[in-house]
C-alpha cells in the first residue's frame, strides 16, 4: 500500500492502532465478501475517507493543543457557500475562462478558511473563552451565514470542469480488467498528512504544540508563546477545512447549505480519538489519525457490504468500534 | 435481480413511517419473486448516502431507489445511470435531467396550497394564522412561500408568526408555547407536518387557553388520521396526504423496472416506465380519511 | 568579586492584599554564588520568580546590567540570560527529555527543522556532566523524582546563561550526585557564570556560597559574606529566634514485628527484597538515586504489580491489590513526588489533608463529610508543622513548596496509620520545620508506630533510624543497626564497594 | 425565587455565571418586551429547560470526574422505549391499575437507565477505553436497538394518567390574573440539583469526583479507588437519563423512537461547559451548570420572543452564547 513508506515512521506505541486496522480489515474481507476487497471498493472506501479525513488530520493538532472545534462542518459550508459564489462571478466576468475561475474559488476557500480559524483561535486565545463554546457559537452562526446567502437553498457551481475536478484522479492505469487509480481527495489526504504528520514531528511549532496541549503552564514558563500557538492550531485547521470544502464541492459541483458538512464535527473527532490522539490533548499522531479515519469507514463500507438490516447496523457500528480501540488499547 | 434503496434515516416521525414503508415494500416484494432481493440503507448525512450508494454500485445491484437528502447525490447517480442501473429518484431531486428512469415526488407546492386553501376557508378567510416550519431547507422554502402566496389572496388572514420547528415535535412544542406567550389571539396554526403539529397541539392544551380553532399539519400521521377518521378532536379536522409511502411505490418502480417489465403493455417508452411521477397531494377530511388509514404503520 | 550584573530595587508583591515580598533590595554580582535562604514561605521562590519573569511585582524594578529590565515573562528573562531551575518540575511529561531540556530553545537545522539528534547529542553531554544515566529519549512519564531533577538542572544549563537560579535543586539527590553538581556550579563560575543558590541544607549553602542573604517574612535581614557565617547564626538569622538540637532522642523499638515483606519482586525495579519491621522502629532506607527505595515502598501500597514475594503485618498475609487496601491494613505513605503523585495542586489545605482519611470523616447518620471536625483537625496540623497559609481553604497551588510538602505529609498521618512509609520526609522543610517534622515522627515511634524513612539525607538517617536498609541496584546491599550507623557504612553498601571487597 | 437560598452556596467562582445569567436575563427583558417577564413565560422557559436540564446536572458529574457521555441521548431513548412497553404490559396484566403500571413503568426506565450507565462505566474502567469512544459506540447501539424494537416507529403508553403525570403542576395558585405554578420536570430538576450539589460538595464521592478528574495520579496514591469513583459517575448518569427519560415521555405520553432524546448530548454538555465546569475535569459545580441550562434556554427564549427571522435567530445565538461566556470568565 501506498501508506508503508510513512508508517515506519510511527513509533511502537502506534502499533496498537494499526493491529486494529488490521484486525478489522481482516473481518472486512470475511464480512464484506466478496465485495470489499475488489479494487473499486477498496478506492471508494479511501475516497469516501477522505473528506472528513482531511479534517480530521488538522483536528489532530487542535487536539493536541488542548482544545476541540465543533465549527468544522458549519465552517465548511460557509467557505465552500462563498468559494462557488465568488467563482460563479469570476466564470460570469472572465467570460468562461473556468480554470482561472476554480483557482479564484478555491483560493476563496482556502483564504476564507483560514480566516474564519483564526477567528476561532482569537476568541480562544484573545477572548479567553474555552475552546468548546467558541466553537459551538461559531458552528451556529457559519452555518447559518450560509443559509441566510442561500435562503436554505444551495448554490450550484456553473462551472463544469469544477466538478470533474472533483471527481479527477491520479494515476490511473489498468489493472486486470478493472482499472486501479487515486482519487484526487485521496492523493490530498495523503499528501496533507505527510506534510502536518512532518509538522508535527519534526518542527519546532509540532513541538510547541504538544507542550502546550500537556501543559500549557509549563510550556509557558519555558518562554513558549502559548497563545500564539494555540491561535495557529485553529488558523491551519481553518485552512484545511477550506481544502476540504473545495473537493466536497467540486464532488457535487454544488453546494446544499442545509447538508454540507453536517456531522463532520463528529466524525472528524472521533477519527482523531480512534487513532489514538488523548483527549485531553498534549501527543497524538496525524497517521493515527489517517488509521482512525480509515478504520471508521471500513467499518461502515464493511456493514454495507453485508447488508445488514439498517437497524441492525447501527448496533453493530457501535459494538465494532468499541471493540476496534479495545483490540488497540489492549496492544499499547 | 437486486435493487438497492438509499434514503435518509428517521429523525422524524415522517420519515420514520417512510423508512418503515420502506421495509414493508422489502417485505412484501421478497415474498412476492423469490429473485428479488431488496436492500436498504438509511443515512444520517448526504455525505453517508453518497457513500452508501457508491457501495450498492459496488455490490452491482439492478436497479437503485435514491430519496436523496438533497441534490448533492446528483454526480453519484448519474454515475450510476451511465452504468446502466436503473435509476429511480424521488422527492427532493436531482439537479440534472435525464440521469434517471424514474423520477416520483410528492408535490410540494399542492401540499401546502391544498391544506392552506382548506384552513383559510375554515378561517371565514379571516383571522390570525401562525405557521411553524421544518429544517430550513428547499422544500421548507417552497412551502412556506407557497403557505404567504395563498393568504396573499386573502387580505384579512394575518400571519402572526414564522418559525422553524426543525421537524421536532419536542422543539415545535417549545415554540408553540413560545406563540402561545406573544399572542392573544391566534385562530389557527399551520404546522409543516403532524409531528409537529401535535407538538404544538400539546402546548395548547397545557395553556388551557380556548382561542385556537383549527391546527393543520400534514403527512398523514395515523393518529392524526385516527382522530379526523372518528371526530375524536375538535381541533384537527383535515390533513392533506404527502404520503410516506411514496418510497414503497418508488421501490415497486424500481423492482418492475430492473426486471425489465413493462408497467403497462399500452404505453411505449424507450425505457419502459414514465419518465416523472408526481403523485397528488389530497385533502383527508372525515368523508375519506379512512382511505388514507394504515393501522399497522408505526407512525 | 564583579560588577552588579542583576539588581533588584524595592520590589513588593502581593498576592490578593497579603504582602509576601517587602521593600526587597538584591544586588548579584557577576561571577558570584549567592545563597539565599529562609523560613517556608518567607518569599524566596516569590523573588526569583520575579526575576525570571513569572510573576510581575506590585511595585518596584530589576535592572539588568545597569540597565533597567521589564521582565514581562519568561521569554524576555530567557532574552536577558537568566535561567531558572525551579522549586517544582516544569516538564512536560508526555515529551522525551532532550524535548524537554530544549523546550523553547530548540537546535534548528539549516532548513528551520528540529535537529533531533544534535539534541540527544547535547543532552547526552549534558547529563553526563551531571554523571547521571539517563535515556535522552526516555520520558518524563516514568522517571523517578530525583531523575526529573537533573533533566530541569539539565534544561536549565542547556542555553547559555548568564545568572543561573537554582531553587532547592538537591532536595531529591544524594551526596554524591551534590557533589558532582556542585563541582559543576563551581566550574561555572570559573567560566564567569552568576548562580544564585537556594536551599534549605545549610551546610550546603555554607560550602558552596559566596555571599548569603537571609529573607524573613518577605524582608531580607542579612547579606554578607558566607564566610564567618557559621550553620547555626544562619539558622538563627533565618528563625530569629535559637534553635537546640535538631534530632530528637532515639526510642527504643518492640520486639514484635508489625510488618514484613518476604523476597518481594518487581521485575524492572528490584528483585528479592526483604525487611522487617518492629514495633515502634524507625527504619531507614538509604541508597543512591534510581537505587529503588520508592519503589520498593510503591510496591507494599500496591502500586506497582509484583511477581514475586509477600506482605505480612502482624503475622499475618495481606492481600494488597491497590493503595486502598494498604491503607485498611493500616499503613500509609507520603510521596516523593509531591506534585506528581502527593497533592491535589487544585484542592484546598484542608481537602489535600483529609484526601486520605475522608472516610473517618463522614461517620455520621446521612455521610456527610464533617466538615467543622475536618477544620478543627486540619488547624491542629497548621498550627503544629507551622504551615503558612491564611486560610484552609487557600488552594496548595498558592502555597510555597515546603509548606506544600508539610500538608502532604499531614495527609499521610491522618490515617492515623500503624506503619507509615515517608519518601523524603523533609523535602524542601526549613530547619525549624524539619525539627518539628523529627520531633513528631519521634513521637509517633513511642507511641508504637512503625516507621519506614526513605531519604537521601544521610544525616537524617543517621539522626532518626533504629536500623538502616541499603539499597543498590535494585537489591539490599546491607542492614546497619545502632552504633554501626554511620555514613561511611552506608556509602560502603550504597556505592557497591561492599560487593568489590567481596570478589 | 426559589433558588435564592440554594445561590448562596455557590462560592465566589461562580459570581460570573451569576452576572452573565444577570446580564442575559436584563437583555432578554429588553429584547423579548414584553412577552418575557411574564410569569407563564418564565415557567414555559423553565420547563423547557429542565429535560436536557436534568440530564446536564449529571453531567457534570461525568465531566468533572474527566470523562464525557455521548450516549445520553439514545440512551433516554431505549428506556423510555422499554419503559413504556413494560407500562402498557403492567396495565394490561393488572387490569387497568394505572399508578401501579406508572409506577412499574418509571422503575423500569430508572432501573435500567442505571443499567445501562452502568454499561458505560465498566466499558471505561475495565475495559480501559476511553470515554469518548465508549459512549459514541452505545449513542448508536441504544439508538439503534430502540428503533429495531419500534420499527422506527413510537411506542404510545396506554395510560391516560402517564399524560396527565407529564403535565402535572405542584403548588399552582392565582397571581393576578394568571396562575403561577410550579410544573413536575422543573421541581425535580431542582431538587435533583440540589441533592446532587449536596452530593458534590458534602459527600466522600463528590470529593472523589474531584480528585480524580483533577488528578488520576495523585487521587490513586491517595487510596482512592479512581475506577470505582468513575464507574459511578456514570452509572449516576443512567439513572438521572431514566428520569429525564419519563418525564418527558409522559409529557408526551409516547415515545418516537426516531427523535427522542435526539441532540441532548450537545445541549447537555454545552449547558455544563456554560456552567463554569472545565472540559478537562476536576472541578464545577451543579447549580453551575442550573445556570447554564437557563442560560441557554434564555438565549432561545428571547430570540424567538423577539420574533427575528430563523436564520438571523441562528447567527445571533452564537453571538449570544460567546458574549454571554466571555462576560463570565472575565468577571472570575
Ligand atoms: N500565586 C500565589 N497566590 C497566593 N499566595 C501565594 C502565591 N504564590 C506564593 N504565595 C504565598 O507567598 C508566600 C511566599 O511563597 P514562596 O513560594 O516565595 O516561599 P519560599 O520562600 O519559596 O518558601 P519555601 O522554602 O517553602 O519554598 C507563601 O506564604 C505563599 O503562600
Ligand atoms: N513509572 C516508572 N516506569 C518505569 N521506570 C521507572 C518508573 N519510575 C521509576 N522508574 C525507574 O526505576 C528506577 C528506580 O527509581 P526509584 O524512584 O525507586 O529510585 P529511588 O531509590 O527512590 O531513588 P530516588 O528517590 O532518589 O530517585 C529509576 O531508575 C527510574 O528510572
Ligand atoms: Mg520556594
Ligand atoms: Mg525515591
Amino acid at each position: 500500500m501506498s501508506l508503508s513508506p510513512s508508517l515506519k515512521k510511527l513509533d511502537l506505541e502506534k502499533y496498537g492502532s494499526l493491529l486494529a486496522l488490521g484486525v478489522l480489515f481482516v473481518l472486512a474481507s470475511i464480512v464484506g465478501r466478496p465485495y470489499f476487497l475488489r479494487p473499486e471498493n477498496l478506492i471508494n472506501v479511501m475516497r469516501q475517507a477522505s473528506y472528513t479525513g482531511i479534517i480530521a488530520l488538522s483536528m489532530t493538532f487542535v487536539i493536541i493543543s488542548g482544545g476541540i472545534d465543533l465549527s468544522v462542518g458549519s465552517l465548511a459550508a460557509f467557505v465552500a457557500s462563498c468559494g462557488v459564489l465568488f467563482m460563479n462571478l469570476l466564470v460570469k466576468a472572465t467570460g468562461g475562462n473556468e480554470t482561472l475561475a476554480i483557482a479564484g474559488g478555491v483560493a476563496v476557500m482556502m483564504g476564507l478558511g483560514l480566516c474564519c480559524g483564526a477567528l476561532n483561535g482569537l476568541l480562544i486565545t484573545l477572548g479567553k473563552i474555552v475552546p468548546f463554546i467558541v466553537t459551538l457559537g461559531t458552528m451556529s452562526i457559519f452555518r447559518y451565514l450560509s443559509l441566510q446567502m442561500a435562503n436554505a437553498g444551495e448554490f450550484a457551481s456553473h462551472s463544469q470542469r469544477f466538478g470533474e475536478f472533483g471527481m479527477a484522479k491520479l494515476f490511473a492505469f489498468k489493472a486486470g480488467e478493472s482499472s486501479i487509480s487515486l482519487p484526487v481527495p485521496v492523493a490530498v489526504l495523503l499528501a496533507l498528512a505527510f506534510i502536518l504528520s512532518f509538522v508535527l514531528t519534526r518542527t519546532r511549532y509540532g513541538r510547541y504544540l504538544c507542550a502546550v496541549g500537556s501543559n500549557a503552564r509549563v510550556a509557558q514558563y519555558s518562554a513558549v508563546r502559548v497563545g500564539r500557538v494555540r491561535f495557529w492550531a485553529y488558523a491551519i485547521n481553518g485552512l484545511v477545512i477550506g481544502i476540504s470544502a473545495a473537493l466536497l464541492a467540486a464532488r457535487f459541483n454544488t453546494v446544499s447549505t442545509p447538508n454540507f458538512g453536517l456531522s463532520f464535527e463528529m466524525d472528524a473527532i472521533a477519527a482523531v480519538i480512534i487513532g489514538g490522539t488523548a483527549m485531553a490533548g498534549g501527543r497524538g499522531s496525524v497517521w493515527g489519525t489517517v488509521i482512525g479515519v480509515f478504520m471508521l469507514q471500513i467499518i461502515q463500507n464493511m456493514l454495507n457490504m453485508a447488508g445488514l438490516s439498517p437497524y441492525l447496523q447501527g448496533v453493530v457500528k457501535g459494538v465494532v468500534i468499541i471493540g476496534s480501540v479495545y483490540i488497540q488499547r489492549q496492544k499499547q | 435481480k437486486r435493487i438497492g434503496v438509499s434514503m435518509p434515516s428517521a429523525t422524524h416521525g415522517w420519515m420514520g413511517n417512510a423508512n418503515w414503508w420502506a421495509t414493508r415494500a422489502k417485505t412484501d416484494w421478497e415474498a412476492r419473486d423469490k429473485n428479488v432481493k431488496i436492500e436498504l440503507k438509511f443515512s444520517g448525512t448526504v455525505n453517508q448516502q453518497v457513500s452508501d450508494i457508491e457501495d450498492l454500485l459496488v455490490k452491482k445491484v439492478d436497479a437503485i431507489v435514491v430519496f436523496p437528502h438533497d441534490t448533492s447525490v446528483t454526480s453519484v447517480v448519474e454515475k450510476a445511470y451511465e452504468q446502466g442501473v436503473y435509476v429511480v429518484v424521488l422527492d427532493r431531486g436531482v439537479s440534472k435531467e435525464g440521469i434517471y428512469d424514474v423520477y416520483i415526488t410528492n408535490d410540494d407546492e399542492a401540499y401546502t396550497r391544498k391544506g392552506m386553501e382548506w384552513l383559510a376557508k375554515q378561517m371565514g378567510f379571516k383571522g390570525n394564522l401562525l405557521l411553524i416550519t421544518g429544517i430550513p431547507s428547499p422544500i421548507d422554502t417552497i412551502r412556506t412561500d407557497t403557505i404567504k402566496e395563498v393568504c396573499k389572496k386573502y387580505p384579512n388572514i394575518k400571519i402572526l408568526d414564522v418559525q422553524p420547528g426543525d421537524w421536532n415535535k419536542q422543539k415545535s412544542t417549545t415554540v408553540m408555547e413560545n406563540y402561545l406567550q406573544k399572542y392573544k389571539q391566534i385562530d389557527a396554526v399551520y404546522t409543516a407536518d403532524d409531528d409537529m403539529m401535535l407538538g404544538a397541539m400539546q402546548a395548547y392544551k397545557e395553556s388551557g387557553r380556548k382561542d385556537i380553532k383549527f391546527f393543520l399539519g400534514g403527512g398523514c400521521l395515523k393518529s392524526v388520521i385516527k382522530e379526523i377518521m372518528d371526530d375524536s378532536n375538535p381541533l384537527v379536522k383535515a390533513d392533506v396526504t404527502y404520503s410516506p409511502s411514496v418510497i414503497a411505490t418508488s421501490i415497486s418502480y424500481g423492482v418492475i423496472g430492473a426486471k425489465g417489465d413493462k408497467l403497462n403493455p399500452y404505453v411505449y417508452q424507450v425505457r419502459a416506465l414514465p419518465r416523472r411521477v408526481i403523485l397528488p397531494s389530497e385533502l383527508v377530511t372525515k368523508a375519506n380519511a379512512k382511505d388514507f388509514y394504515v393501522p399497522e404503520a408505526p407512525f | 568579586m564583579g560588577d552588579v550584573i542583576l539588581r533588584a530595587e524595592r520590589i513588593n508583591k502581593d498576592f490578593g492584599g497579603v504582602p509576601v515580598l517587602k521593600d526587597v533590595d538584591l544586588e548579584v554580582r557577576r561571577g558570584e554564588i549567592l545563597g539565599i535562604i529562609g523560613e517556608n514561605g518567607a518569599g524566596k521562590s516569590t523573588l526569583m520568580k520575579i526575576l525570571s519573569g513569572i510573576y510581575q511585582p506590585s511595585s518596584g524594578r530589576v535592572l539588568v546590567n545597569g540597565e533597567p529590565a521589564r521582565i514581562g515573562s519568561p521569554i524576555e528573562a530567557r532574552r536577558l540570560g537568566l535561567s531558572l531551575v525551579p522549586q517544582e518540575f516544569n516538564l512536560i511529561r508526555d515529551l522525551p527529555v532532550y524535548d524537554n531540556v530544549f523546550l523553547g530553545a530548540e537546535l534548528l537545522t539549516r532548513a528551520g527543522l528540529l535537529d533531533k539528534e544534535a539534541m540527544k547529542a547535547r543532552t547526552r553531554e549534558l547529563l553526563a556532566q551531571l554523571s547521571v544515566t539517563i535515556d535522552p529519549e526516555a520520558r518524563i512519564e516514568a522517571m523517578s523524582a530525583a531523575e526529573k531533577q537533573m533533566v530541569e538542572i539539565c534544561k536549565a544549563l542547556a542555553f547559555s546563561a548568564r545568572v543561573l537560579i537554582m531553587d532547592e535543586p538537591t532536595t531529591m539527590l544524594t551526596k554524591v550526585e551534590i557533589e558532582v553538581l556542585f563541582g559543576l556550579v563551581r566550574k561555572l563560575r570559573a567560566e564567569g557564570m552568576t548562580v544564585i543558590y537556594i536551599s534549605h541544607k545549610l551546610k550546603e549553602v555554607k560550602a558552596l556560597c559566596d555571599r548569603v542573604v537571609v529573607l524573613r517574612d518577605g524582608e531580607i535581614v542579612h547579606d554578607g559574606p558566607a564566610e564567618g557565617l557559621s550553620v547555626l547564626e544562619m539558622a538563627q538569622r533565618m528563625v530569629g529566634r535559637e534553635l537546640g538540637s535538631i534530632f530528637p532522642p532515639k526510642s527504643e523499638p518492640g520486639a514484635e514485628i508489625v510488618f514484613e515483606a518476604r523476597g518481594v519482586t518487581v521485575p524492572g525495579s528490584f528483585e528479592d527484597v526483604s525487611f522487617e519491621l518492629r514495633k515502634g522502629e524507625i527504619l531507614g532506607f538509604a541508597g543512591l538515586v534510581g537505587a529503588g527505595r520508592t519503589e520498593v515502598a510503591e510496591a507494599v501500597l500496591g502500586l506497582r504489580k509484583r511477581t514475586a514475594g509477600e506482605f505480612y503485618k502482624d503475622g499475618k498475609l495481606l492481600r494488597i491489590e491497590e493503595p486502598a487496601d494498604a491503607v485498611a491494613a493500616g499503613i500509609s505513605y507520603l510521596s516523593e513526588d509531591r506534585q506528581g503523585s502527593g497533592i491535589v495542586t487544585g484542592f484546598s489545605v484542608a481537602q489535600n489533608v483529609t484526601l486520605v482519611s475522608l472516610g473517618d470523616y463522614c461517620r455520621s447518620a446521612l455521610r456527610l463529610i464533617d466538615r467543622k471536625r475536618e477544620r478543627e483537625r486540619v488547624q491542629g496540623y497548621v498550627d503544629s508543622f507551622r504551615i503558612k497559609t491564611e486560610s484552609l481553604s487557600k488552594r496548595l497551588e498558592n502555597l510555597s513548596g515546603g509548606n506544600q510538602q508539610k500538608v502532604s505529609l499531614a495527609k499521610s498521618i491522618d490515617t492515623e496509620p500503624e506503619v507509615l512509609i515517608v519518601d523524603e520526609p523533609t523535602r524542601g522543610v526549613d530547619v525549624s520545620a524539619k525539627h518539628e517534622i523529627y520531633v513528631f515522627i519521634g513521637e509517633l515511634a513511642r507511641k508504637g508506630i512503625s516507621c519506614v524513612f526513605i531519604s537521601s539525607e544521610l544525616e537524617e538517617i543517621i539522626g532518626m533510624c533504629n536500623r538502616v536498609v541499603v539499597m543498590r541496584d535494585g537489591k539490599v546491599a546491607g542492614v546497619l543497626e545502632g552504633d554501626g550507623i554511620d555514613e561511611e557504612r552506608i556509602m560502603f553498601y550504597a556505592t557497591g564497594a561492599h560487593e568489590e571487597v567481596a570478589s
